[in-house]
Formats: structure tokens, C-alpha cells, sequence
């Protein structure tokens, strides 16, 4: 599976696979209680790799229960039991927003299909929420856990003017956004607003005006993003040799 | 040693057209599949569904036009196979009502029935339009003033929960993740389990703590080896990605959807052929 | 092996003056005494103590002079010795306020704290004067218009627990009835726990699901063995019944309190001089 | 200990407390969830019994959270490990809450150490609640259990004007009471007022209202209490041969 995903995709895909998922371990501070959710390879990745660079002593938390698994391989579903594998403790998702609504959730990674101007994501409808064009997902936890959790990062794999709208069609939920992650670039939440905080190598402003559905203001001297290391490429393989991130972009 | 054990068969007639159900597990794992399915045959209608993360059992029951509303914080396949297909082709016809949560508000919800209340205050929300979408009223807190969002109580008529051990009065053990299986037996009006192994009481008196279901909660037992399937089960089995997209291929038509329930039938029926003595 | 492995002294030493405290176990099982004689020999004034149940702790606390309040469904020495005199004595004199709770509002105000909420409804209480005597407010419940009582959050600066097993990091597992301890330690700001034996992160791992307290909630831990005594600690000891009534033999006075503690205090500190390498 | 606790009570106590379990007892119908808390001898004698005579099918729920635990022995503390031996599954004091405000217990015992002519029950203060000329216990669960639990069964096992009188200094809790066991009679209660549904052998009538501290109206017709029988007598000795029901007495 994993062999056959690897061939699938184009080296560019996988460059930015790699990027964002070594983005995304760099918000991850060592000692936090970092959670993901449902759908979400890539902050899965970034997370056991995080724990074996600069963050070994992070609390992993998911929502099938595992405390600090050693999952033996990454699995496609993020909801898999393979999440459990050498945890310390089971700790359910229940638990989970209860620890976040009490202020003790540090770091949550959660996705948006779309991501507004305002760092507010939709996960809900796309068009007419009362008759909608599409009906979307539902965004899980993110209601409770973007307002609660000490610190959100958001991601999306697909950066276009669609995506990236003014405002959101529908707000599924707000909050406590200080990043978010693209293939073009990182915001951060500044003023209850999305700057662009670094614009990867490769992108220019233009490309990334054009990719985004609202005023970026000034790009001028905003600075390119730290490509991936050799040493964090190194500890993301290691997490994830199976490309289990690569399912993000198929 | 028969108890509360019955067939499949008998256990989906349990299920009126109009019921509420919670399904148990999430996403992709210990989902009570065969149960699903077997509801589908037997052409179950306007279900009411409840579940923080559903996949194939939320989609296979729209497919089968077998749902009228779902109140689920999330549904689909994730990065496998993304969207779910049949939910949201139902959804955009009008013929499911979707009522949008978070899976924190379906949490609050079942804990209300779970506690005896009509609604239980809810953290979050702030900034979302899912509370004003979904109806979901405040409260002044009584002590401080601040507004708190309550969510009304869900109490399923059954939880419908598929778990690796069960006896045949009901107790109940899982492996690995809970979810919110302990608390939607506990919110709703009955318990029906589809269970892996059925084993003697003395397994569940030797590890009392690991019984997750106790035996009075539990109207209905039903011996279902592989009844998460395609979904995965601890430690039996992993999700089986193949079937799943087998599946997402044939929930486009109601023929094709024949064909897939028609192919699970035997499995399906297996555990509870055996245990009941009577195939389905 | 060291992690937040500290001595009782220590432990007890990070309780202040006036501070709220939660103490797990239950009337005479699996409670917190050697750490509750060391906050008595430390003078600690001013506790306000949270629990369902409570017993020797409640009132040997209450002897030394060092409780202002209770929040607590009981206080008692049941059948075995009756009323517990010391807390009686303080409530009856003014010296400690005790709020009326039920055993379930108790729970309710945990809750709350858990959940990150102000307040948390709860059932029950009609016809009872508990709610009215104690200020328990009500709300119109905004779906039904009926009236819910709302029980505010109790927010316990530590929950005080003993246990059976416990890791370096604070990783605990209880054997036998675990009472409220998994909420208390969910609604504290911290967690102290005092553990039966110390055992190595392996331990947990090989059973996660039996994991009640996961370290990240845990400030530190003392090993304390026989630190329920003279309540019970399953599987190591029963209740001491002799030593309980030695104990309110010895509650009338502030001479004899002071014996009791001192002839506690070698086998108090005997696991955690030994773990920390200094006698405390 | 037992054997010390035997010779220490007189036989009269000893025939008090053997028909106090035997007609606590008789209140358990079969397949009952069934409920005892802390400070219960009596009625954990009580339903260890009904299960080996008349209700096999009753669930047993109690504080320690054991359901349908086979003690090995009776313990003093009813709050003990040994109600947790045997158990098919824990089920915790909280859980046992919920079951009961979801309308799911079917049945609880509890004490009070005031009963009042409507059934009330107070175990929170004696005299003026603001300065209390007793500090009781607390009331524990009841003023939970009484109002939700489908049936409550009160006792108490001194019977004078005192303990039952018209109205309670406090209400520690009110609510869904069926019947209340003494060693003088049973009340049950009808139209909110407690009524003596019979009398025990040898208690006369004016004996009865000399120790109560209500009404009780009428008591010509009312009938005598039916003695254990040799069948529960021989099942209580079963399930309590150590005599831990004595322990209310001393």
C-alpha cells in the first residue's frame, strides 16, 4: 500500500507532504499535551516525529484514548488502533474536551476546508448551510476544543482562493488560532486576523495572492520559511516511513 | 448459556422504523457493521442516528434510505476515501436531516440522559455558528452571570454497541479504545451488543474493572465474529481498507448496495447462526 | 526512578494554609491518612476539605484544628464507632463550617470543575432542605422551562489520593472500588499521590486501560506504604478496626492527638525516606 | 470479634435485628437493581439474603461500586473491599447516581435518624440547623436517591418520639418512600403521611403510639407483622452467620 501510494504521487506532492508536516512539528513545544483528530496525518506525523527531536517529553493525545502511544506503524486512519499501541493510559476523547475546556489542552492541530481571513475554519457546509451545495464533514471537536484549547494549528493541503475566503460560508468554529498551515505558506493569527507570518521557498507573493481569497496586505519583507532540515527530514521519515502523510494529497 | 443471546435477525427487528440509535465506536473502528447492514435488509426506515465520528455505518444506513436525521459531530472517511458519499448526497436532497454538532455538544447531549437531566451545559462553542444552526439555547449561570450554552438530552432508544467479549446476560468487556460507548449505554433506554467472543460469566467476575456494559443495562446479546468488518476491531482485526472502498463502489445504486449486503449475509449471520441454532 | 517521587514531608508541604483539598477514597477504604497525619503534624490551618464520604481524615483533620470548611454527603465512623466526634465538636462549636451537601452534589460541583463549566446541573433534591440551607440556585432548563438545580464548581487545589500502584512520572493504577478519585483528580488543579508501591513505567504500559490517573495530571507522588491505615487498601490490608477506635480514643485531646500522630510517624515516612534517601 | 459482638447483645436485640433484616428484606422483589450505602448493616443483610431466598434475580449495587458481589464475609464497614469480591462488573457511587436520576434504580434503603409522619428523613442536624445542638452525619445519598429511585425502604432501629416525630428539624431528604422498618412496626406510606401498615409480635398498640411522636390514627385493625419464618431465618443466618447486623445495635 504504502509502496504503491509513494509511486502515486508526484515529487512535488511529496516535498510538500514533508514540509508541512515538519511546519506543523515546529509549533509543538516540548512538554505539551498536543492532540490531533479524526483525518489528520499529517499533525500525526508531525507529532511522534516532534517527540523524537525537540519535544520528547510532549504528551501525545488522540481520540482513540492512547496516553503517549509508540504506534508500531502510522495508520491510515487517525482514528486507528494502532494509536493505542505502549500507551501509558487510556484517555478518551470525552476526557479530552473536558481537559480542554478546563484550560489544560496546550496544543491542538485541526483541519479546515475552509480557513478564513479571520483564522475561523468550516468544516460544515459549503454554499447555503439551510440547503447546502456540499455537505461537508462536520468538524468533530473543533467547536469546543479552537475557543478552549491554549493554542490551535490549523491546516489545510490544498491552498486556493476557495479555501482561503474572506469569510468562511459557514463558521464551524472559531478561536484560539495562532497558525496555520499551508503548501504555500504560514500564517499566523494576529489581531484576530491571518498575516502571512513566511512564504515557502519556491512561492512567490504573487503565486500566493493569487492562491488566497483575501487581502494579504503587504508581503514585501515577509520572510521565506526554513526549509525542513536534514535532521528533521531524518526524524520524519523515521515517524512516518510509510508516507502514511502522503494519504493528505490523494 | 443462551440468556439474552439472540440471532441478528431477531436483534435488527428490535428496531422500530423512527428509532433513535447511538452506534457505537468511531470512524472506522468497532463500528457495529453487521448490525448496520442487517438493518438495511431488513429495510429499517426513518432512523434517527447518533455518533461523534461515523463512517461506513452512518453512510451504508443513508445508502439504504434508512435515515431520516443524523446528529454526529463528523462523518466520513477520512483521508482513506474522503467524503462520505451516500450521508451527503442524502443531506443535499433533503432527505436527511443533519442536525450539525460538534462531538462535544453529542457528548453533552447523552450525558444529559446519562444524568437524569433534560440538557447539560456544554464548554466551547464561542465563535461558532453550529450553536445558533443546531438551536442550542443558553443559560445565565446562576453563580457568575455567564452565559452557557446547553445542549438538549439525546437519549437513544438503544445504543447499538459492538464490543470483543460479552456473556449471555449482557456483561460486556472492549478491547482497546471506549469511545463513547460507556456513556451511550448508559444515556440510552437499552443496550443491544453484537459481540466478538461470548464467553462464560467467570471471565467477567475474573476482571471486574474491565467490564465496561454491566449485564442489567443490556436488553439483547448477539454472538457477531467480525462485526466491525470492514471496520477494525482490537486485537482482532484492522480496518480493511479494500472493502471499504468496495463498499464506496457499490453505495451508488440500490442494486449495487443489494450486492454488498447480499455479500456479507453469511458472514454476518454466522455467530448467531450458531449460537441460536437457527440460520437467520 | 526520581521524576516527581518526593517525600511525605515534602508532599505535604505543598498544601498552604486555606487551601481547598479533595481526599479520594471513601469512609474508611483507601484514604489518604498518612498524608493527612503529616498535614496535622505540619499544623496546616485553615483546610477546606472535599468529599463524598468521609471519615478518619475528615476528622482527625478536624481534631488538629486544621479545617475551616467541609463540603462532604458524610461524615462518619458508620456502624463501627458512630458519629465522628472531632468533626461534631468543631461543627457544633463553629469552629468548621460545614456545607451540606449531598454525596451526588458533591459529584455535581466536581463535575463542573471537570468540565470546565461555572456550574452543573444535577438531579434529585425535591422536598429536600439541603439545597435551600446550603444556596444551591436554580435555572429554568431552556428546552423543558423546568427548574434544575445548579450545583457551582468545587475546584479542589489538590486531590489527595491513595493508591495502589503509581510510576515516577504519576502514572497510577487503583485496586478495587475507585469512589470519585478519577473525578477528584480531573476537577483538582493537581493531583498528590500517595501509592501502596512505586513501580516502573512497564508496569502501566503492559495494562493501559487500567491507567486511572494519567501522569501529566500529577504534581508528585510519595511512596506510602500503608498510607490508608487504618482504613483499608485493597488487595494489601483490611480496615483496622482497633486502630480506628484507637485513634478516637485518642481525638478528645490535643495530648493525645499528638501521641496518635507520633505513633504513626516512623511507618508514615518509612517509603518515602527510603525513596528519596532522607528521613523526612 | 462477631463471636464478642454476639454475647454482647441481649436476645431481645438479637430478635430485633433478625427481624429488621428478614423484613427489609421482604420489601426486594425479584430481578431488582437493588441499593444499599454507607452505615447499612441491615440492609446488606437484608438483600445478601433475598437473594438466596425470594429475588435470585436482584442486582446488587452498593458504595464500593462491586455489582452482585458474593462477599466472603458480611464486613462492619459497608463502604469495604469484600463488597467488591466476586463482582461481575464495577459501577461506582457516581454511575449509581445517574442510574438513579435516569429513573433506573429500582430500589434503595436508606436510614435516617429522624423519620417524620411524612415520611421525611433527617440526618443533617439536630435542633436549629444554624447552630446545631447535634452535628449528624450527613444524609449521604438520600437526598438524591429519595425523589428519583423508583421505591425507597427507610429504617431505623430506635423507635421513640424522638426519632419519629411529627416533623423533622431538617429534611435531609423527601421523596419516593415506600415503607419504613422498626423494631416496633412498619409504616408504609399512603397519601403523604406515614400509616402503620402492622404491628410487630408483642408490640401492643399503646406501646407503639407511647414511642412515636405522631399520629397514628387508628391502629384496632391494623394486623401483626408475620415472623420471619424458619426459611429466612435459616437464610438470614446464611448470609450473615457472623452477625454483622448487630452492629446497628451497639
Amino acid at each position: 500500500m504504502s509502496v504503491a501510494l509513494r509511486e502515486g504521487v508526484s515529487e512535488e506532492v511529496r516535498a510538500t507532504a514533508d514540509r508541512m508536516a515538519v511546519f506543523l512539528s515546529r509549533f509543538i513545544r516540548d512538554g505539551e499535551l498536543v492532540f490531533h483528530g479524526v483525518a489528520s496525518p499529517l499533525p500525526m506525523a508531525a507529532i511522534v516525529m516532534a517527540r523524537n527531536t525537540h519535544a520528547p517529553n510532549l504528551t501525545y493525545l488522540n481520540i482513540p484514548g492512547g496516553v503517549d502511544p509508540k504506534p508500531p506503524y502510522l495508520p491510515g486512519s487517525t482514528v486507528a488502533r494502532q494509536l493505542m499501541e505502549g500507551a501509558l493510559s487510556y484517555f478518551t476523547l470525552t476526557e479530552i474536551f473536558d481537559l480542554s475546556a478546563r484550560g489544560k489542552l496546550d496544543l491542538a492541530f485541526l483541519g479546515g476546508a475552509q480557513i478564513d481571513a479571520r483564522g475561523d475554519m468550516n468544516l460544515s457546509f459549503i454554499g447555503d448551510p439551510a440547503a447546502p451545495k456540499v455537505r461537508l464533514p462536520g468538524g468533530a471537536g473543533s467547536a469546543h476544543i479552537l475557543p478552549t484549547a491554549g493554542r490551535t494549528v490549523l491546516w489545510r493541503t490544498a491552498h486556493d482562493a476557495r479555501s482561503f475566503p474572506e469569510r468562511c460560508d459557514f463558521v464551524t468554529a472559531s478561536g484560539n488560532v495562532e497558525a496555520v498551515v499551508t503548501p504555500l505558506c504560514i500564517f499566523e493569527k494576529a489581531d484576530g486576523r491571518l498575516r502571512v507570518n513566511s512564504i515557502h521557498q519556491g512561492v512567490t507573493p504573487d503565486a500566493l495572492r493569487a492562491a488566497t481569497g483575501f487581502d494579504l496586505g503587504d508581503l514585501e519583507h515577509t520572510p521565506a520559511t526554513p526549509e525542513p532540515t536534514p535532521a528533521e527530514r531524518t526524524a520524519l521519515e523515521a515517524a512516518d516511513p510509510e508516507g502514511i502523510r502522503l494519504r493528505e494529497f490523494v | 448459556m443462551s440468556g439474552k443471546i439472540i440471532s441478528l435477525t431477531q436483534a435488527a427487528a428490535l428496531v422500530q422504523d423512527g428509532d433513535l440509535l447511538a452506534l457505537g465506536g468511531n470512524a472506522l473502528t468497532r463500528i457495529p457493521a453487521a448490525f448496520v447492514r442487517e438493518l438495511a435488509r431488513q429495510r429499517r426506515e426513518n432512523l434517527c442516528l447518533v455518533k461523534t465520528a461515523g463512517a461506513y455505518d452512518v453512510d451504508l444506513l443513508c445508502a439504504a434510505g434508512a435515515v431520516a436525521q443524523t446528529q454526529t459531530g463528523y462523518v466520513g472517511f477520512e483521508n482513506l476515501f474522503g467524503l462520505a458519499p451516500s450521508y451527503r448526497r442524502g443531506v443535499e436532497e433533503g432527505r436527511v436531516q443533519a442536525v450539525e454538532h460538534a462531538c462535544s455538544t453529542v457528548i453533552a447531549g447523552l450525558r444529559a440522559s446519562a444524568y437524569g437531566l433534560p440538557s447539560q451545559p456544554v464548554a466551547g462553542l464561542e465563535g461558532s455558528d453550529v450553536a445558533a444552526h443546531t438551536g442550542f439555547r443558553q443559560v445565565k449561570d446562576p453563580y457568575t452571570g455567564e452565559p452557557v450554552y446547553m445542549v438538549p438530552g439525546i437519549r437513544p432508544k438503544f445504543a447499538v454497541l459492538h464490543v470483543a467479549y460479552a456473556d449471555a446476560e449482557g456483561n460486556a468487556r472492549i478491547e482497546g479504545g471506549a469511545f463513547e460507548d460507556v456513556l451511550m449505554s448508559r444515556a440510552a433506554e437499552s443496550v443491544i451488543l453484537t459481540a466478538e467472543h461470548i464467553e462464560e460469566t467467570a471471565f467477567f467476575v475474573e476482571k471486574p474493572d474491565r467490564t465496561a456494559i454491566p449485564a442489567f443495562m443490556v436488553q439483547a446479546v448477539v454472538h457477531a465474529p467480525g462485526g466491525a468488518r470492514p471496520g477494525g476491531c482490537h486485537p482482532f482485526y484492522d480496518i480493511d481498507e479494500d472493502a471499504v472502498g468496495a463498499y464506496l463502489d457499490s453505495a451508488s445504486s440500490a442494486e449495487s448496495l443489494q450486492t454488498h449486503l447480499d455479500s456479507w449475509v453469511e458472514r454476518d449471520h454466522a455467530g448467531s447462526a450458531a449460537a441460536s441454532g437457527s440460520v437467520a
